[in-house]
């Protein structure tokens, strides 16, 4: 698995929401992107699924443009997004909320069978809950159904765009603890998006810095500095 | 001493099973420009809808002047002198550019120059060369200021402004902040929601943050933004 | 005791219903994936009537035994209507869809007149005047027979929806489209089929009705309201709804039509229609369309 | 602005003089094109402006012709009387409705909107021994301005020549006046409306009492021309759709798209009843196609290539005139604007 984002902008009328983004993430890798509200960063993951026409720039997977591809076939070739609101299907089941996350392997029934045995692993208390609507659970539990769904189609990058947006700290933990387990566990690449810089941090490889559609910072973690970081959010120094 | 132009008192909104507000209590004085901010999700939008009564609470009030108009429908609400614009404006696409401005001094009937009013609060704004011109050839911070002309049509006395910096260039969110001071120094009473924060710094006599429904912080902007409350409300945590 | 008339009016009520229920699931299909208010499916019913009628016309094959032949017909003129007048606007408000299905309507009625004529058709089937007694009370074999065919088409959607990857992946596009597409959904097939589906469940209705009703050019704008109001009743998107508000509606309109005035029914139909969507214009069990 | 005003001048001047040498058949056709005229205005005010599309329109001309016609066969009061009843029920009507109603949108409207004709309908139907039920109520042709009846077809034509007049002056005032501003903007963003203080609710009555007040003298006219009212002839969803649908080809929602949609459409219909008597239903494959066109290429209507057309070839005749005479440039843009 590789992704390589060259020169990458994307506009909206006169708006420009991202400016010659150079962006990679390699197999096993995890890489956040940080960066304040309206930077970008939802914007940059719907453009890698092919949810926003981008203006110019390459997006490669695997060596191949993706580009032009509609976003079902770039979700057969493994890619995933667990998008910004959850947007789990309200009136859809838990257990019918994975077996569309399962949509692009639905041919192969067994493999379905695994990846629902794959997912309730990690969300135990997912099982008991399987025959409720996904409306009926609450924040957190839809964001882990969520990511959970993402998972079904045993995707080979995950992208993440703000799990821990409008959850409760305590909820915010266990998402992240579910990110560390893919990562160390699992091992499956992920490109994660998050307004919570410290924990986005903690669990990334790599880290890029987005500000008014711009990468203003990469690096590894230890070597962004809090300060760049907070005045890049508050515009102050601390 | 000032007066309050603007109470909110206990102010809940549930959305299903979400808590949007939480007994949110805030006082908006006269004359200020009052920041309201607050990360992605936070109810900032819910509390202007509540306030303009697009929404109902489920519980509190909304206090105008001393008085409770808390059950007025929206309309009734500008009549009385509160009024918004939108976080993406909402403009009349099939009217002119004055026309737009003109629709609610034409319903007011407050002016008896209805075209003369709106054209000058065009100028005002800046938009006098667009007055005659579809909406089609306006960009986006032309659109936000054609909104913020439309209501200040209505003549208000306390204008909710939501997110009125969001997608523009530094340049034009400066022209907005000048904007928003003139408007304010000609008598307007502000709240300004917004999460882009140097904007808020350069407007704002006070601030006051709402994180996942709850009030969390309130006070001078500078000092605010220094809290580890707020910096952790919005960036998750406060990195160590 | 139950008074053997008014019992009849309620039998005579189900089997209206099953008419209005029929046509009522093809159309909730449309509108619960497709989102769109599909003012020609009417005619799609008339159109499908005529083929069963020249098929019976001119090789004597059986209106219900058509129904072999009908379902190819009605998958193929579904697929061409789609693909060529409607798929473009499907984005577009409601307002573009009621305009643009309503010349639909008028284009198929049209056609018809020209080629078929105003006039009143009919197929005489042997078993049209079939009817089971019981304890007084008639049943019309063929009238038994549509409704029969409602709920029947209403039961296997339902478990079409319920237990096929397609069908969930149909009420998961109706419920949000772009988480749908993130799972490797195909919208556009996804649109395409519903409205397939929805006008072959219409049009094979067709055939149960062509045994023992008139056909002619208008006969699907004469059914078709009714079945909307139907529609709109037991709140659209909803087959319980569909199927519930049919029956009541049916035997609304009978027992009215026994104990007011045939004329009158329809007036008390449509009133109970409106008042109903004054109190809930989401329908009776539809849930609110946000706009 | 002086030229439009002489088209305008002009256009009546024709409309008066014209007739005086015209058959029959084409008088027939002008005062019928002007009723639908007049009744695609009326949709426009409505469906065109406010964008709630009503798919029953011809409700009101349905009410004053059977009230109009009533009261002069049951009580002897002159038509032109009577017409002026009819018009108040419909309006008050109108006001009824609306308030019901307009709490429905898009889909839901409609359909109301065609249930509520069908329950005239089916009212007129039912009461027999007042309306004739659906043989309707026939009047006996004879000289009688004072009770609105005449042998000769000319006043007909003045009569419905005037109504235009009043519905386009209606249309105008509207198009041009604060109603017409805020319908536009209901029609944009009933949302933003309510921002700016605008009781949404209030004005779609008083838009939907207007469009009662346009339709509503034309029931009269109807009934006292072709000296008859039925159910089915003046509760007519057909017809209902027709107009909105010439409204809708000639440009909803603005001020000329109904007048050209129903000034095309209704002559081309009898065109073709003319040339194609035996092609029954084609007139209806004519109206459905073009709504389809329509609908996928120009969703404004007829109007905005045709403004375009006329707007280019005034340019280019005042161009040629400039060249001739030198022309300031400040009048070409008055003209053009």
């Amino acid at each position: 698995m590789k992704l390589e984002i060259r020169n990458l902008s994307v506009e909206i009328g006169e708006l420009t929401l991202l400016k010659d983004i150079n962006l990679t993430v390699s197999e096993g890798e995890v890489v956040g992107v940080v960066g304040p509200n309206g930077a970008g960063k939802s914007t940059l993951l719907k453009a890698i699924m092919g949810l926003i026409n981008v203006s110019s720039g390459e997006i490669m997977y695997n060596d191949k443009k993706i580009n032009g591809l509609p976003t079902y076939e770039r979700v057969e070739l493994g890619l995933a997004l667990v998008p910004e609101g959850r947007h789990i299907f309200p009136n859809l089941t838990v257990r019918e909320n994975l077996l569309l996350g399962a949509y692009v392997i639905r041919k192969d029934k067994k493999k379905v069978e695994e990846r629902i045995e794959f997912v309730l692993d990690l969300f135990p208390w997912m099982r008991e809950r399987l025959n409720q609507l996904g409306g009926n659970l609450s924040g957190g539990q839809q964001q882990m159904l969520a990511i959970a769904r993402a998972l079904m189609s045993n995707p080979k990058l995950l992208l993440l765009d703000e799990p821990s947006a409008g959850l409760a700290p305590i909820i915010v933990s266990d998402v992240y603890k579910v990110i560390s387990t893919l990562k160390n566990e699992v091992g499956i690449s992920m490109l994660l998006v998050d307004q919570n810089v410290k924990k986005t941090l903690e669990v990334s490889d790599r880290a890029y810095v987005l500000e008014r559609g711009r990468l203003v910072l990469e690096g590894r973690p230890e070597e962004l500095y809090k300060e760049d970081i907070v005045r890049a959010y508050m515009g102050v120094k601390v | 001493m000032m007066t309050d132009i603007l109470n909110v008192r206990g102010i809940t909104k549930r959305f299903g099973g979400l808590v949007a507000l939480n007994k949110v209590t805030m006082d908006v004085h006269e004359g200020e420009i009052l920041g309201l901010m607050g990360p992605n999700g936070s109810g900032k939008t819910t509390l202007v809808n509540v306030i303009s009564g697009i929404y109902k609470a489920d519980s509190g009030q909304v206090i105008y002047m001393g008085r409770d108009v808390t059950n007025l429908p929206p309309h009734k609400r500008v009549e009385l002198g509160i009024a918004r614009t939108f976080q993406t404006p909402r403009p009349f696409n099939s009217l002119t550019v004055l026309e737009n401005v003109m629709m609610p001094i034409l319903h007011f009937g407050h002016e008896p120059d209805v075209r003369g009013t709106a054209y000058k609060l065009l100028e005002f704004v800046g938009l006098e060369k667009y007055a005659e011109s579809p909406i089609g050839k306006l960009n986006l911070a032309m659109r936000k200021k054609l909104d913020l002309a439309r209501a200040l049509g209505t003549k208000p006395k306390i204008l909710m402004i939501d997110e009125i910096a969001a997608g523009l260039s530094e340049g034009e969110v400066n022209d907005m902040a000048n904007l928003l001071m003139s408007i304010r120094d000609s008598g307007v009473t502000l709240l300004v929601i917004e999460h882009v924060i140097f904007f808020l710094r350069k407007l704002c006599d006070r601030v006051v943050v709402l994180d996942e429904g709850v009030k969390i912080a309130e006070g001078d902007v500078e000092e605010v933004i220094r809290m580890q409350e707020v910096i952790s409300a919005y960036i998750g945590e406060v990195i160590e | 005791m139950v008074d053997v008339n008014l019992a009849q009016a309620i039998v005579n009520g189900l089997m209206l219903g099953g008419i209005y229920m029929a046509l009522a699931v093809g159309l909730n299909v449309i509108f619960g994936v497709v989102k769109i208010v599909n003012f020609a499916q009417g005619e799609f019913l008339m159109l499908s009537m005529y083929s069963v009628y020249w098929l019976y016309a001119l090789i004597y094959l059986d209106p219900i035994l058509s129904i072999v032949l009908n379902i190819p017909i009605s998958i193929f003129v579904g697929w061409v209507t789609f693909k060529y007048l409607v798929k473009d606007v499907v984005e577009k408000g409601d307002y573009v869809h009621i305009a643009l299905t309503l010349g639909v309507s008028f284009m198929f009625i049209g056609l018809a007149q020209i080629f078929w004529k105003p006039i009143y058709r009919g197929i005489p089937t042997e078993y049209a005047t079939w009817a089971i007694s019981l304890g007084g009370v008639n049943i019309g074999v063929t009238q038994l027979l549509i409704l029969l065919y409602g709920l029947f088409s209403a039961i296997i959607l339902s478990i079409f929806f319920r237990w096929t990857d397609t069908g969930r992946a149909m009420r998961a596009v109706s419920q949000d489209v772009m988480a749908s597409m993130l799972m490797g959904v195909n919208i556009t097939k996804m649109y395409t089929l519903a409205w397939i589906i929805g006008i072959l469940v219409t049009s094979l209705a067709g055939n149960f009705l062509a045994t023992f009703y008139y056909i002619h050019p208008n006969v699907g704008q004469d059914i078709f309201l009714y079945a909307w109001f139907v529609v709109v009743f037991g709140g659209l998107g909803s087959h319980i709804g569909a199927v519930i508000g049919s029956i009541i509606l049916g035997i609304v309109q009978s027992v009215a039509t026994m104990y007011i005035s045939a004329d009158l029914s329809l007036v008390i139909v449509f009133l109970v229609f409106i008042l109903l969507l004054l109190f809930r214009p989401e329908g009776l069990l539809g849930r609110e369309v946000r706009k | 602005m002086r030229r439009s005003l002489q088209i305008v001048l002009a256009a009546i001047a024709l409309s008066i003089v014209l007739p005086l040498f015209m058959s029959l058949y084409m008088l027939r056709l002008l005062i019928l094109t002007y009723m639908f005229v007049i009744l695609a205005i009326s949709w426009n005010v409505i469906g065109g402006y406010a964008k709630y599309l009503s798919l029953g329109q011809t409700v009101f001309l349905g009410i004053t012709a059977y009230t109009s016609t009533m009261l002069f066969v049951y009580l002897g009061i002159t038509p032109w009387l009577g017409m002026f009843v009819g018009i108040l029920m419909s309006v008050a009507i109108a006001a009824v409705i609306g308030f019901l109603t307009f709490k429905l949108r898009d889909a839901f409207f409609a359909l109301t909107s065609i249930a509520i004709i069908q329950v005239f309908r089916l009212l007129a139907l039912y009461f027999k021994s007042y309306t004739g039920g659906a043989r309707g109520i026939i009047l006996q042709p004879r000289n009688d301005p004072i009770n609105f009846m005449f042998l000769d077809i000319l006043p007909y034509y003045y009569i419905s020549l005037g109504f235009l007049v009043f519905s386009i002056l209606l249309a105008y005032f509207l198009d041009k006046g604060k109603l017409g501003y805020y319908l536009k903007a209901i029609g944009d963003d009933e949302l933003a409306c309510e921002a700016i203080g605008i009781n949404t609710l209030k004005y779609k009555i008083y838009a939907f009492m207007l469009s009662a007040l346009i339709a509503a003298p034309v029931g009269t006219l109807y009934a006292q021309y072709i000296m008859y009212v039925t159910p089915d002839g003046v509760f007519s969803f057909p017809h209902s759709i027709k107009v909105a649908v010439m409204a809708i080809i000639g440009g909803s929602g603005t001020l000329l798209g109904p007048i050209i949609g129903a000034s095309i459409l209704i002559p081309l219909e009898q065109i073709l009843t003319v040339y194609f008597s035996g092609v029954y239903g084609l007139n209806l494959v004519i109206y459905g196609v073009l709504l389809i066109l329509v609908m996928r290429v120009i969703p404004g209507g007829i109007i905005e290539p045709l403004e375009n057309f006329v707007k280019g070839m005034i340019k280019n005749m005042d161009a040629g005139v400039r060249e001739t005479s030198g022309e300031s440039l400040k009048e070409e843009k008055e003209v053009g604007g």
